[in-house]
């Protein structure tokens, strides 16, 4: 399967930016890749169990679009969510800490890959029911509006989450109650093993926002700049009229949905061509066009290496979860 | 103290809690310019304004969703379902995000929450609108179950549940409303967790929540005719439950016999017979005995539905049985 | 609150018809007025409990629709189902017996007036949760395609049933797997006592199907000649394509939600203008218009009155509802 | 007897049944091309077309419902739900269509459909994919509710669950799939509210199903080496449920441990526990004891997540309080 034609609308050429503006969303992105590598690595050690669900490929998207945001605004996301913690600035040790399910863990062994949460840095999860989150994230912008807070919310759903009625909800009370918020479907064409012409009569689910007189937006996910500008204009939106954007953002999934899918359900020619289209590669070509030093950007590598490896010593580290006193929170009261 | 009903008890607690924290909103289908399906929150919008009291299209995932991601952030929604049965179309929001999410973010995220509405049969609104689901959400850690039989407790008890830092699933008697009883002036708070003598005695314990109460105190009226003094124990919530006050109680009739609307498979007095026998095997002079309603959906017909819901003629039955006189 | 505009690009001229085809839709549509003004009146006497939820003045929607269908196609109902009971081919007996909660009611005083079913005349149901009957729809579609039988499925919902997950997820499955369905949103412009301003974002409930892919169509109500041509078309579509199609038909209850709604969120005259707009009214006139004699239409209505006379006098003289055999049908097993 | 695994099991009766009757399809999220999340409709689509192996798309309620409507008009949907708790989006329609529609409609419209899936928690997949929800199911008059412990069981219960007219829900195990066990290739089925001794003993009884038969097993196994004869009874489908397997069998011993991976308050185990006293009160040496999960959502770690489920030797510490040893 090809990117379908819509989506080719985008003029492929490059968008302007510096090497100030690039060159920390580059490193945000190799540092994901890598994170994601270590954790993959560690699975396959048996270091982390469950479900690990890897956003490799894909990390323009939750980079471009994080990047468009104050810290303030609100983040909530599926369970293919380590990049976009990271991104909203978690670091590297409490999320590996987590799969690995330790103590030191960014929720302290309890909630794992698919339940990243972090107050200070107004991540709202991290959660693992397909569209269930979109409500909720709706509730975050209304709690903004009630406020009159200037904060936007922005929300991640996949293709496959356009068909639940959580989701439904969701879109339409947000447009009902102009609420300032950010929907991101991160179409990466599949839904587990199932292509989206297999579950949407339609290829472009942005068009959900027409039955809804919300505004929308389409566009190809390889290109973290791009994925920037964009989204900032959908954020502007939030903040300056409190209206929603629901926007569309075409990506893929370099490996499988999880660790335990060999996607065969995809030719190795359509995995190769997108690999191609590695928005990291993008990114790093992009940096040296736009006149910063091979030798810097290796240096920037360097430090992504040490960080990451970094994380990994200290989620090995840690002491196991503590069975006696953050678990038991909620227990019989 | 003044006599109010218990739908403008629950009316006041929740005026009371508006006034005091300004993060209390209210949220759901007709709350707002209706009044309330069942007036339970008239007047409200006059007071509060459309931003603190906020209609919802038909959308009871999404405005549960919506409540529970606006607790996240600090806000102390209170979302009325119109009743509970249209709460099965929203019970992932309540069970896999509110009631988790306190333990999934590792502490992080409390969800201060009241889904609250009416609960239980009415009359002869037929199957898809009559069950009593609180043996369901009893079993869910992370939520606490209230189920107010009267005025009293109910304002009582929905202060507590407003003020509570953690989901509460607030059950309130839809044929209850109009019951009327005694409501102090003054400000009190009814904690979770303990129960209530509804009516003292020494032969048998009954033990009903909600409007099984009300049928309970007209069987021991009836009883005490027939010279059985029976004890009436509401637990007013079934999570926490206060099995103290059922034990202690039981340890003293040395009989128990428990009465709810609910089915009887796996409902909740199930678990309180599970505790009784437990810890108080050797008290019991006879088994715990249970009366609910017929083991099938609700019919129409009122004659039927009668017919299905426990009435005092069957607690009577359960009580004579427990004492071994029939 | 009057007509929105878009729904009166309608002409109002009125469609070609005759006496042959329009003299048994009045009639009909005259004894579901009058039956369910009996059953209010046996509501106001006690002899009815529960919700009563009427379609007085909407009478042209489900009688000019279900014109247009066959005999062994399905229709699937909301609780305000007595007239799409009525017009699928179901006696007035045993719909007032049933309201009565007799033994001799149509599902034996089980279900009562929001849970009318009958299987010889493919009416299947009368359903109580919004939306939550729309899948049940698209299930009872599937199973035509699945067996090839060419019957279509017509699936009846309120316009606040636009909003919930139910509605979304049914439109969706249609679309995708392109089902012999036509699903009518009954607009009658309150869902209990919201305005449809209220609950969702757009005037146009139609315009879902646009993110589906899916033929719409939306117009007035109150002509039921082009309730059944507008319907037939739809109906046509799914019978020879296996399409879908999203019909919204405007129209207007005149009482209020249920018998217990005393319908205070309405102005007096907004309810009269809708009145004024009666389609039984309308229908009449256009009786006498193509060349029906008044003598003639007066005889059709001394036996509507008689017919409905007969089911009340039915409903009063059945057993109760029977205690022994039916209801424990599902019992503990 | 061949050994095949459980998910062999599970996928021969389907495969049987959809070649015994042109009605009998499959519906689920990746049940076709995926050949299942789990694998257990593997080869059913190359088999029988994509007419009747449906792939869906994410819409639990959505796809729930078309079987209801499709089981109203004749069909007998199998409705694969990838793991139960995706159930909750889709629950109305199983309470409040599925389980009502027979009585709703006065006797018109049963419907013949199987809900089935992995259900309980599996390893280290957190809370929102970790819960065993049979107590809730098991509460709904018109549901028959199915939990196999064993290849043989499971594949004898599906087959009926399939021809059964009336709706199902059977819950796998989803840590059972890979275990083996003796299946006859002769046809055979295994009828609704009939228990099965999975080990006979004098001392104590354990009642168990899915999974925790095997934790019994284990324990079994150890308190047989203390001089402890325990006997497992296993009434593999909770409603309808056989008490009088699991009575006679207290009957005989005198003691009674229930044994469940779900929640402890207003668990399927109440139930049991309730109907044991009731019937066996004399017979009881000692009050009847549940071991269940701990009373919190599923921690992600694997330490809490061992912790918090019965184990082996909870089991073990639960029959010697049973047997007043400790
Ligand atoms: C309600 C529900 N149904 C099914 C699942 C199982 N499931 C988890 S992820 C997934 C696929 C989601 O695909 P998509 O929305 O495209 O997101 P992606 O994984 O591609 O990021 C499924 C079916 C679930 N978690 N929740
Ligand atoms: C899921 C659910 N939520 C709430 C209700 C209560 N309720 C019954 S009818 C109704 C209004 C429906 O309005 P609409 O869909 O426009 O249909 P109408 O009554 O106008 O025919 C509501 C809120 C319900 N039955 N189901
Ligand atoms: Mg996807
Ligand atoms: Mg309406």
């Amino acid at each position: 399967m090809t990117l379908p034609d819509s989506a080719r609308v985008e003029p492929e050429q490059a968008v302007p930016t510096t090497v100030d503006e690039l060159a920390p969303l580059y490193r945000q992105m190799l540092a994901i890749r890598r994170m994601e590598e270590a954790a993959a690595k560690a699975y396959s050690q048996g270091k982390i169990g469950g479900f690990l669900h890897l956003i490799i490929g894909q990390e323009a998207v939750c980079v471009g679009s994080i990047a468009a945001l104050k810290p303030d605004d609100y983040v909530v996301a599926t369970y293919r969510e380590h990049g976009h913690a990271y991104a909203k600035g978690i670091a590297a040790r409490p999320i590996m800490a987590e799969l690995y399910g330790k103590k030191t863990g960014l929720v302290k062994g309890l909630g794992g890959s698919m339940h990243l949460f972090d107050k200070p840095t107004n991540f709202l999860g991290g959660h693992g029911i397909v569209g269930g989150h979109v409500p909720l994230a709706a509730g975050a912008a209304f709690a903004s509006k009630y406020r009159n807070d200037g904060r936007v919310t922005v929300c991640y759903f996949g293709d496959g989450a356009a068909t639940i009625g959580g989701f439904a909800e969701g879109l339409s009370l947000s447009a009902l109650w102009k609420l300032p918020i950010v929907l991101i479907c991160e179409n990466n064409q599949y839904s587990m093993g199932t292509p989206l012409y297999r579950s949407l009569a339609v290829e472009d689910v942005s068009l959900r926002a027409l039955a809804h007189g919300m505004a929308r937006d389409r566009f190809d996910g390889d290109d973290v700049i791009r994925v920037k500008r964009r989204i900032a204009e959908a954020v502007d939106r939030a903040r300056v009229t409190g209206e929603p954007t629901l926007v569309e953002i075409v990506t893929y999934r370099f490996r499988g949905h999880s660790m335990s899918d060999p996607g065969l359900y995809r030719t190795k020619e359509e995995v190769e061509e997108w690999r191609r289209r590695d928005p990291l590669n993008r990114a790093r070509l992009r940096l040296l066009e736009v006149g910063m030093a091979e030798a810097a950007i290796e240096a920037l590598e360097a430090d992504v290496k040490a960080e990451i490896e970094d994380s990994v010593k200290f989620a090995e580290d840690s002491a196991p979860a503590d069975a006696y006193t953050p678990y038991v929170m909620k227990g019989a009261q | 103290m003044a006599v109010i009903s218990y739908r403008e008890a629950l009316n006041q607690a929740m005026r009371e809690e508006m006034e005091r924290d300004a993060n209390v909103f209210v949220m759901g289908e007709e709350v707002g310019h209706y009044n309330g399906a069942y007036k339970v929150t008239q007047g409200l919008l006059q007071r509060f304004s459309e931003r603190r009291v906020v209609d919802t299209p038909i959308a009871e995932m999404g405005f549960a969703g919506v409540g529970v991601g606006a607790a996240m952030v600090g806000l102390r929604p209170i979302i009325e379902f119109m009743t509970w049965n249209f709460s099965l179309v929203a019970i992932d929001q309540i069970v896999n995000s509110a009631a988790k999410m306190f333990q999934m973010s590792g502490g992080q995220f409390n969800i201060p929450i009241v889904f609250r509405g009416p609960s239980g049969p009415a009359v002869q609104v037929g199957s898809q609108h009559s069950q009593a689901l609180e043996s369901w959400y009893a079993h869910v850690p992370g939520l606490s179950v209230v189920l107010p039989s009267t005025a009293y407790d109910a304002k009582g008890l929905l202060k507590t549940a407003i003020r509570d830092d953690n989901p509460v699933v607030f059950m309130e008697g839809e044929t209850l409303y109009g019951m009327t009883g005694e409501v102090p002036e003054a400000e009190y708070l009814i904690p979770f967790g303990v129960g209530d003598i509804k009516r003292p005695g020494k032969d048998v314990t009954l033990v009903a929540w909600s409007r099984m109460v009300h049928v309970c105190l007209e069987a021991a009226r009836e009883l005490a005719k027939q010279g059985i003094d029976a004890e009436i124990v509401d637990p007013r919530t079934l999570r926490p439950l206060d099995t103290a006050i059922i034990c202690d109680s039981v340890k003293k009739t040395g009989r128990c016999v428990i009465v709810e609307v609910g089915w009887p498979q796996a409902g909740f007095g199930a678990e309180i017979a599970y505790q009784v026998q437990r810890q108080c095997l050797d008290a019991l002079d006879a088994p715990v005995e249970r009366v609910c309603s017929d083991d099938v959906p609700m019919p129409y017909a009122k004659n039927l539905e009668d017919e299905v819901q426990p009435q005092v003629k069957d607690v009577i039955a359960a009580v004579r049985r427990a004492l071994y006189l029939d």
